[in-house]
C-alpha cells in the first residue's frame, strides 16, 4: 500500500516535471497524461476507484488526445522553445516562493497525522455518488451540464464565427 | 353707488382693460386704445367720486387675500385723506395722457401695446395708492417699477431707450432692497403692516413702545432708501433724465407726475412714522435740498426739452420732500398734486412740439417756429409760470406752504438752499420759455439737434398746419385751467381740511410773500436779460464760464462717476466671479478629473496585457501573504 | 379621502409611458409621442386630483401605501404624500406634461429619447412620494442615471464633457449619502428605513445627528446646486436639450433640496440645528455668487444655469432658517422656480431649435422678430426677478422674510442680491429681446399656436400661483407648521 | 502515507504548473500547466475527503468529479481559441495575446 502510493506519487512528479520542461509541446503532453495517470491511480489509493475511472476516461483518454488534436492541427513543432532565461528564472522565484509559503501555511497548519480512517464501505460506492449526484446535489450537476453545453457550443461558435469572418 | 364698489371699480378697471387689450387686441390698435381708455375713465369718475365725496373717517375697503404663517394679508383699497387725494391725482393725470397719446402715438406700430402697459401702470399706480397695507404697497410698487421699465423701453429697438429702461430698474430696485429690509423689519418690530394701525402707532406722542429711538432711524432710513429710488434723489437721481428715452406721455405721466410722486407719497404714507426719526430727518432735508439744487443747475444748461423737465422733476420732487420732512404732511401732498398737473403739462407741451418738429432741442425748437402752436404755447406758459412758482399759478401756493414749512429754527441752512433752487428754478424755466417763443436773429444758441432730425424722441417730424392734433390740445387745454387755479388758497384750504391738517394750511400774509415772490422775479429777469431781450445772446450767465458749462452738461460728472466706480467694479467683481467660476470651481474640478484619468492611464500602462504577468503577479502576492500568515 | 392606490397609479404612469415607447415601433414616432403625452396627462391629472384630494384639516402623511419589498433588511414600499409631496408632485407632472410637449418637434432617436424621459420621470415620482429611506434612495438614483444618456446623445456644446461631469459629481454626492443614509439606519436600530421611526428612533442621539448630517446635506445638496459644489449644474443645463433642461432644472434639482428637507432635516433636526449656519452661509453665497456669474457669460442656457445656482441659494437658505416660514418659502420656491425654469429653457429652446445659436449678443430685437417666443422669455426674466404678481415673489419674500429674522447679516446679503439678479436678467434682455434687430433671425418663425400650448400652461401656472399663492402654502404649511 | 503528503504532492503539482503557465509562451504549453493545478486541486479534495472525518463522504468525489467536467469544458473554449489565434497569427504564443493591455 505504502509502496504503491510512494510510486505513484513519484510518477506524479516525474510526469509533471516533464511536462513543464520539455521543448516539443507533444512530449509535454505525454508528460501530463502520466501525472495524470498517476493521479488517478491515487485517486483509487484513496478508495474511489469510480472517479479515478472518471480521470482515465475523461482526462487521459479526452483532454490529452483533444490536445494533442490541437497540436496536430496549429501544426506547432515550434523550435524556438525561445523563453528567455529570465522569465523562467522570475517564473521559478514566484512559483518556488508559492511552493514554500503554502507548504510552511501546511506545515503550521497542526494537521492531524496517522493513516486514514477506516472506509465505511457503502458510502463510497458508485451507487452512493449517483444518489447523491441526483439527489443532494442535483443542481450541481445541472449546471455542470448546462455549462458543457455551452462550452461546446461556445467552442464552434468561436471557430466557426471567426474562420468565416476571415473568409469573407 | 356705495364707496367699497367705486373703490373696486376704481381699481379693477385698468387691469381688466390691460389684461384685454395685451391678450385680445395688442395688433388691433384703436380696439387696444378704446379699450384702456374706457378704463381709464372708470378709475377717473372713481376716484374723482371717491375724492369728492369722503367719508369723515378712513374706511376700508378689503377682502382677504391670504394667510402665510403669521402673515394676514388682505387686498384692497383704504380710503382716506392721503389715499383719495393721490387717487384722484392718478385718475385725473393718467386719463389725460390716455387721451394726449391718441394723438401722439397716433401711428406708431406699438400703439395697441402702448395704451395695454398704461393700463398695467394705472391698476399698479392705483393699487399701491389705495394700498391698506404696505405690502401690497410693496407689490404693486414694484409693479409701477415693471410698469416703468416696460414703458421707458416702449421703443425697444432703441438701443439708448433699453439701456434706460434697465438703468431706472436697477437704480429703482437700489432702493428697493432698501424699503423691503425695513418692510420685513418693521413687521417684525409692531407685527402688522396695516397703515393705518402704523400710522396710529407712530403717531402717538414719544416713540412706540418697545422701539429704541436708534431702531425707528433705522427703520425710516431703510424705507427712506425706496423713497430715494422711486423719486429719484441724489445719489439715485441719474435714471430720471435718462429715462426721458420712453415716449414723451410716458414721461409725462410716469416721471414727472405719478410713478416718481411714489416715493414722495410712500414718504407722506409714513409721515408718522419718520417724524419719529428726527435724527434722519435732518439728513433727509439735506439730500432734499441739494438734490433741489444740483439738478437745477443741470436743467440750466440742457438744451433738451425733456431733460430740462426731468432735472426740473428732480428738484421738484426733492422740495415735495423738504416740505415733508420739515414736518408738513400738507406742504408735501398739496405740491406733489400742483406739480402732477403743470409738470404733466409741460410735458405734453414738449411732446406736442416733438411730435410736431421732430426734435427734443429747445433751441430748434424755437427757431423753426414753435410759438406758431398757440395752444401749445399757451399751455407752456401756463405750466412754466406754475413752475417757477410766479404768483397766482399753482406751484406758487403749493411752494409757498413749502417755504413756510421750513421757516423753523433750525432749518435756516435748508431754507436759504430752498430759496436758491427756487431761484434756479424760475431761471432755468423762463430760459426755457423764451428760447421756445423768443427766438431771435442775434442768438448764440447753439442748436444741438436740427429740427426733423431723425434722432428725436419721434424719430419723425409731423408736417402740416402748425397745430397739435386734437387729442393732445385737448389735455392741454385742461391742464393749463388746472396749472393756473389749483393753487389757489381755496384748495389748498379744500386739501388740508382732507389731509386733516387744516392748520398745516398756513395763509401767508403779504409781507411774508416779498421775500419768495422777489426771488422768483429775479430769476425771471435774469432769464429776461440773457435769453428774453432783443438782441440777447441767449447763450446763459453759465457759459461764461466754460469748465462749469461742461461740468453741467455732463450732469456733474455723477454718471461717470458711477460707471468708473460702481458699475466699473461690479463689472470687475462679476469677472472675479466669473474667473473663480471657470477657473476656479470648474478647474479644481476638472483637474481631479484629469488628475484620475491620469492615474488611471498610468495604472494601466502597467497591464501590459501578458497572461504570465498577470498570473505571476496574483501568485506572488498571494506567496507573499500565505508567507506572512504562516510566519506571524 | 381619496383612494390611497392613487400615488401609485401617478408612479405608474411613466412607466406605462416607458413600457408603451419601448413597445410602439420606432418608426412610428407620432404615436410614441403621443403615447407619451397621454400618460403625461394622465399624471398630470391625477396629480391635480392628488393635490385637491390633501385634505388639509387633517395633514400629515395621507394616501398611505405601504408593503413589504425587502423584509429582511427592513426595506418597505412606503409611499404617502404630505403637503410638500403634493406641491413638488404636482410640479413634477407639469413639468412632465409640457416638457413632453415641447418635445414634439424631436426627430433624433425618439424612441430611446422618450424612454429615458419617461425613466427619469418615474424616478422623480418615487422619490417625492417615498417614505421609506431606502427606497427614496432608489428611486433617487433612478432619476439620476438617465441624465447621463440624455445629455450625452442629444445634448449640444460639449455634451459628453458635461454628461460626465455631471454623473460624476451626482455620483459623488451619492457616494456621501449612502454611507449617511446607511448610518441612519444602522443608528435607527437596524430594523425599518421608514422616515418617521428613522425621526423618532434617532431623536435623542445628538452626536450620531451631528456626525451624519453634513454627509446627507451635501449628498443631497450637491444635486440641489449647493455652492460651491454646483459647478455640474450650468454645465448640465447648457448641453442638456430643452425637455431634458426642464426636467433637470425644473424637478432633477429639486429632488436635493426636498431630500435635505425630508431626510437630512427632517430626521436629524439636532445636526440640521449645528451645521445650520455654516450652511446657511454657503446658501448665500450661492445666490450672490451665481447672479454675478451669470452677468458675466453669453450664453443664454449659462445665464439660467447660473441664475438656478443663484435660486436654489434661495430654497437651501429658506431651509437653513429651520423655520416654517422659511421652509414654506423654500418649497414654495422650488415650485416656482421649477416651473419659471421650465419656461425659461423651453423659450430659449424655441429659439434654439432655429437657430442653432445662443449667444445672447448675436441676436437682438427678438421681441420684434418673434413677439410671442420672446414673450415667453421676458415673463420667465420678470418671474426670476422676482416681480410680484408671479409666484416667485412670495417665495423669495417668505425666506427674505425669515433669512432675517435668523440671520441678519446673511438676510441683508440675499436681499441684496435681487439687485444683481435684476442685472444679469435685465442684461440678457436688453441684449437679445430688445435693442436693434440682427437681420440674421429675420425669417424666425414665431410660435405657433400649438408650440404655445405647453409655455402658457407653464406661465398660467406661474400667475395663477402669483396671485393666489395661499393654494400652495396653505398646503405647505400643514407640514412644516406655522409660526 | 498521511495527509501532510498528499497535500504537498498537490503543492509540487500545482507549483510545477504555475511555473508552467508563466514561464512557457506556447499556449498548449500553458494549458498543461493549468491541467497540471487542477489535478492538484482535485487531488486535494479528495485527501480531504479520506482522511477528514466528513459527514458525507460523496461531496468530495462530487467536487472532483466537477473538476474534471469543468476542465473538459475549459478544454474545448481554450483550444478552440487557440485554433482561432493560430489562424489569424500562424503561432500560439501568449506574448501576442495582449487585447488586455492598458
Amino acid at each position: 500500500m505504502g509502496g504503491i502510493t510512494g510510486l505513484l506519487m513519484a510518477l506524479a512528479v516525474a510526469g509533471g516535471l516533464l511536462a513543464v520542461s520539455l521543448k516539443n509541446v507533444l512530449h509535454a503532453i505525454f508528460g501530463l497524461a502520466l501525472t495524470l495517470l498517476a493521479v488517478a491511480g491515487l485517486f483509487a489509493v484513496l478508495g474511489s476507484p469510480f472517479v479515478a475511472t472518471m480521470q482515465v476516461l475523461i482526462y487521459v483518454g479526452g483532454i490529452t488526445v483533444a490536445m494533442v488534436f490541437a497540436v496536430m492541427l496549429s501544426t506547432v513543432v515550434q523550435k524556438h522553445a525561445t523563453e528567455s532565461p529570465w522569465r523562467r528564472a522570475g517564473a521559478a522565484v514566484v512559483a518556488l516562493g508559492f511552493a514554500v509559503g503554502v507548504g510552511m501555511v501546511i506545515a503550521a497548519a497542526g494537521l492531524p497525522d496517522g493513516p486514514a480512517p477506516e472506509l465505511v464501505a457503502d458510502a463510497w460506492t458508485v451507487r452512493q455518488i449517483g444518489t447523491s449526484l441526483l439527489g443532494d446535489y442535483n443542481v450541481v450537476f445541472e449546471v455542470l451540464s448546462v455549462v458543457l453545453l455551452l462550452a461546446i457550443i461556445g467552442a464552434i461558435v468561436i471557430s466557426r464565427h471567426e474562420g468565416e469572418e476571415k473568409q469573407s | 353707488m356705495s364707496h367699497a364698489n367705486l373703490a373696486v371699480a376704481t381699481l379693477l378697471a385698468p387691469l381688466i382693460a390691460f389684461a384685454v387689450a395685451l391678450i385680445g387686441f395688442r395688433k388691433k390698435h384703436d380696439i387696444a386704445a378704446a379699450i384702456a381708455i374706457l378704463g381709464g375713465f372708470v378709475s377717473l369718475v372713481g376716484s374723482i367720486w371717491l375724492l369728492l365725496d369722503p367719508a369723515p373717517t378712513a374706511e376700508l375697503v378689503t377682502a382677504p387675500w391670504f394667510q402665510v404663517g403669521g402673515f394676514k394679508l388682505e387686498f384692497g383699497a383704504l380710503l382716506d385723506g392721503r389715499t383719495l387725494l393721490m387717487g384722484a391725482v392718478v385718475g385725473l393725470i393718467t386719463f389725460c395722457i390716455l387721451i394726449y397719446s391718441l394723438g401722439y402715438m397716433k401711428d406708431d406700430p406699438g400703439k395697441g401695446r402702448f395704451f395695454a402697459f398704461l393700463g398695467l401702470f394705472e391698476w399698479s399706480m392705483l393699487s399701491f395708492a389705495y394700498a391698506p397695507n404696505l405690502l401690497q404697497g410693496f407689490i404693486f410698487w414694484e409693479l409701477v417699477g415693471l410698469a416703468s421699465f416696460l414703458l421707458i423701453g416702449f421703443w425697444y429697438h432703441k438701443p439708448s431707450a433699453v439701456a434706460a429702461a434697465k438703468k431706472a430698474f436697477i437704480m429703482t430696485r437700489i432702493g428697493d432692497v432698501g424699503m423691503f429690509v425695513g418692510l420685513i423689519l418693521l413687521f417684525g418690530d409692531v407685527h402688522t403692516l396695516d397703515i393705518l394701525e402704523i400710522g396710529s402707532i407712530f403717531g402717538a406722542p414719544g416713540l412706540p413702545e418697545g422701539l429704541s429711538a436708534g431702531r425707528v432711524e433705522l427703520l425710516a432710513g431703510l424705507l427712506f432708501l425706496g423713497v430715494m429710488g422711486k423719486s429719484a434723489q441724489f445719489p439715485l437721481h441719474t435714471w430720471l433724465p435718462d429715462a426721458m428715452e420712453g415716449p414723451t406721455p410716458v414721461s409725462a405721466l410716469l416721471h414727472s407726475a405719478t410713478m416718481v410722486a411714489a416715493g414722495v407719497f410712500l414718504f407722506a404714507r409714513f409721515h408718522e412714522l419718520f417724524m419719529d426719526a428726527h435724527g434722519l430727518m435732518t439728513l433727509v432735508l439735506a439730500i432734499a435740498v441739494f438734490t433741489a439744487i444740483l439738478s437745477s443747475t443741470m436743467a440750466m444748461v440742457a438744451n433738451d426739452m425733456k431733460k430740462i423737465l426731468a432735472f426740473s422733476s428732480i428738484s421738484q420732487l426733492g422740495f415735495m420732500i423738504m416740505g415733508l420732512a420739515a414736518g408738513s404732511l400738507f406742504a408735501g401732498l398739496f405740491h406733489l398734486m400742483t406739480h402732477a398737473l403743470f409738470k404733466a403739462l409741460l410735458f405734453m407741451t414738449a411732446g406736442a412740439y416733438i411730435h410736431h418738429y421732430g426734435t427734443n432741442d429747445i433751441v430748434a425748437i424755437g427757431r423753426a417756429g414753435g410759438r406758431k402752436m398757440r395752444v401749445t404755447t399757451l399751455g407752456l406758459f401756463a405750466g412754466g409760470f406754475a413752475l417757477a412758482g410766479v404768483p397766482i399759478f399753482a406751484g406758487f401756493w403749493s411752494k409757498e406752504v413749502i417755504l413756510g414749512a421750513l421757516h423753523h429754527d433750525g432749518y435756516m441752512v435748508f431754507l436759504v438752499g430752498a430759496y436758491i433752487a427756487a431761484f434756479m428754478t424760475a431761471y432755468y424755466t423762463f430760459r426755457m420759455i423764451f428760447l421756445v417763443v423768443l427766438p431771435n436773429a442775434n442768438s448764440d444758441a447753439i442748436v444741438e439737434e436740427p429740427a426733423g432730425a431723425q434722432h428725436g424722441d419721434h424719430g419723425h417730424a409731423h408736417h402740416g398746419p402748425d397745430k397739435a392734433p386734437l387729442p393732445m390740445r385737448l389735455p392741454i387745454g385742461l391742464l393749463s385751467i388746472g396749472a393756473v387755479i389749483a393753487g389757489l388758497p381755496f384748495f389748498g384750504d379744500a386739501v388740508a381740511g382732507l389731509l386733516g391738517r387744516p392748520e398745516e394750511a398756513h395763509h401767508a400774509e403779504i409781507s411774508e410773500m416779498i421775500l419768495p415772490v422777489a426771488i422768483v422775479l429775479a430769476g425771471v429777469a435774469l432769464a429776461w436779460l440773457d435769453f428774453g431781450a432783443k438782441r440777447a445772446p441767449q447763450r446763459g450767465l453759465v457759459a461764461w464760464f466754460p469748465p462749469l458749462e461742461r461740468t453741467l452738461k455732463n450732469r456733474w460728472y455723477i454718471d461717470a462717476f458711477y460707471r468708473r466706480t460702481v458699475i466699473r467694479l461690479t463689472n470687475a467683481f462679476a469677472g472675479l466671479m466669473y474667473g473663480a467660476e471657470t477657473r476656479g470651481f470648474d478647474g479644481a474640478g476638472d483637474a481631479i478629473a484629469h488628475g484620475t484619468m491620469k492615474v488611471g492611464v498610468g495604472t494601466a500602462k502597467s497591464h501590459t496585457g501578458r497572461l504570465p504577468i498577470f498570473i505571476g503577479t496574483a501568485v506572488a502576492i498571494l506567496a507573499i501573504v500565505s508567507l506572512s500568515v504562516a510566519l506571524f | 379621502m381619496g383612494n390611497p392606490d392613487l400615488l401609485t397609479y401617478i408612479l405608474l404612469a411613466p412607466i406605462a409611458a416607458f413600457l408603451a415607447t419601448l413597445v410602439i415601433p420606432g418608426k412610428n414616432e407620432t404615436a410614441i409621442k403621443a403615447a407619451n403625452a397621454v400618460f403625461a396627462g394622465v399624471a398630470l391629472v391625477l396629480s391635480i386630483i392628488v393635490f385637491t384630494q390633501y385634505d388639509m384639516a387633517k395633514g400629515g402623511y395621507q394616501l398611505v401605501t405601504d408593503i413589504p419589498w425587502i423584509d429582511s433588511i427592513g426595506i418597505r414600499y412606503t409611499v404617502a404624500v404630505d403637503g410638500v409631496g403634493v406641491v413638488l408632485v404636482l410640479l413634477n407632472a407639469i413639468v412632465f406634461f409640457t416638457g413632453v410637449l415641447t418635445m414634439w418637434t424631436l426627430k433624433l432617436r425618439v424612441k430611446e429619447y422618450f424612454a429615458f424621459m419617461a425613466l427619469l420621470v418615474f424616478g422623480v415620482f418615487g422619490v417625492f412620494i417615498s417614505l421609506d429611506v431606502f427606497v427614496f434612495f432608489f428611486f433617487y438614483e433612478v432619476a439620476v442615471l438617465p441624465m447621463y444618456p440624455l445629455i450625452a446623445i442629444w445634448g449640444s456644446t460639449k455634451k459628453e464633457y458635461s454628461a460626465m461631469k455631471l454623473t460624476l459629481y451626482l455620483m459623488v454626492g451619492s457616494a456621501l449619502l449612502f454611507p449617511g443614509l446607511i448610518a441612519l439606519f444602522v443608528g435607527g436600530g437596524s430594523s425599518s428605513w421608514n422616515i418617521e421611526f428613522l425621526a423618532v428612533a434617532l431623536k435623542n442621539q445628538p452626536e450620531l445627528q451631528v456626525f451624519v448630517y453634513p454627509f446627507i446635506y451635501v449628498g443631497f445638496g450637491i444635486l440641489a446646486g449647493m455652492w460651491p459644489f454646483h459647478g455640474w449644474s450650468p454645465t448640465g443645463h447648457v448641453a442638456a436639450p430643452t425637455a431634458v433642461s426642464m426636467l433637470h432644472a425644473g424637478v432633477l434639482m429639486k429632488l436635493g433640496a426636498f431630500g435635505i428637507l425630508r431626510i437630512a432635516i427632517g430626521i436629524l433636526p439636532h445636526g440640521a440645528e449645528v451645521w445650520a449656519p455654516l450652511f446657511a452661509v454657503t446658501a448665500t453665497v450661492g445666490i450672490v455668487y451665481g447672479a454675478f456669474v451669470a452677468m458675466r457669460q453669453n450664453d443664454f442656457k449659462y445665464v439660467i444655469g447660473f441664475s438656478s445656482v443663484s435660486h436654489m441659494g434661495i430654497v437651501l437658505l429658506g431651509l437653513n432658517t429651520l423655520s416654517p416660514d422659511g421652509t414654506a418659502g423654500a418649497v414654495f420656491q422650488m415650485f416656482a422656480h421649477g416651473i419659471m425654469t421650465a419656461l425659461f429653457f423651453s423659450a430659449v429652446g424655441f429659439i434654439y431649435d432655429q437657430t442653432h445659436d445662443r449667444d445672447i449678443r448675436n441676436f437682438g430685437g427678438l421681441s420684434k422678430q418673434v413677439p410671442i417666443a420672446a414673450g415667453f422669455f421676458i415673463v420667465a426674466a420678470l418671474c426670476g426677478m422676482g416681480v410680484p404678481g408671479f409666484a416667485s415673489f412670495w417665495a423669495e419674500f417668505l425666506v427674505f422674510l425669515q433669512a432675517l429674522a435668523t440671520w441678519p447679516v446673511l438676510g441683508v446679503a440675499a436681499i441684496v442680491g435681487l439687485v444683481f439678479t435684476a442685472l444679469y436678467a435685465l442684461r440678457v434682455l436688453g441684449k437679445a429681446m430688445f435693442g436693434p434687430a440682427n437681420p440674421q433671425w429675420d425669417h424666425l418663425k414665431d410660435a405657433t399656436p400649438w408650440a404655445m400650448v405647453p409655455r402658457v400652461i407653464l406661465i398660467g401656472v406661474l400667475i395663477l400661483f402669483g396671485f393666489f399663492p395661499s393654494w400652495i402654502l396653505d398646503l405647505i404649511h400643514t407640514t412644516v407648521g406655522s409660526n | 502515507m498521511n495527509l501532510e503528503s498528499f497535500l504537498l504532492l498537490a503543492l509540487i503539482l500545482f507549483s510545477l504548473g504555475l511555473y508552467a503557465v508563466m514561464s512557457r509562451r506556447n499556449m498548449i504549453a500553458i494549458l498543461i500547466g493549468i491541467e497540471l493545478m487542477l489535478n492538484a486541486a482535485s487531488l486535494n479534495f479528495m485527501a480531504f475527503n479520506r482522511f477528514l472525518p466528513v459527514e458525507d463522504p460523496t461531496v468530495g468525489q462530487i467536487f472532483v468529479l466537477f473538476i474534471i467536467g469543468l476542465a473538459a469544458a475549459e478544454v474545448a473554449i481554450a483550444l478552440s481559441i487557440i485554433l482561432i489565434v493560430y489562424r489569424q497569427r500562424k503561432r500560439i504564443d501568449v506574448d501576442d495575446i495582449t487585447e488586455l493591455k492598458g
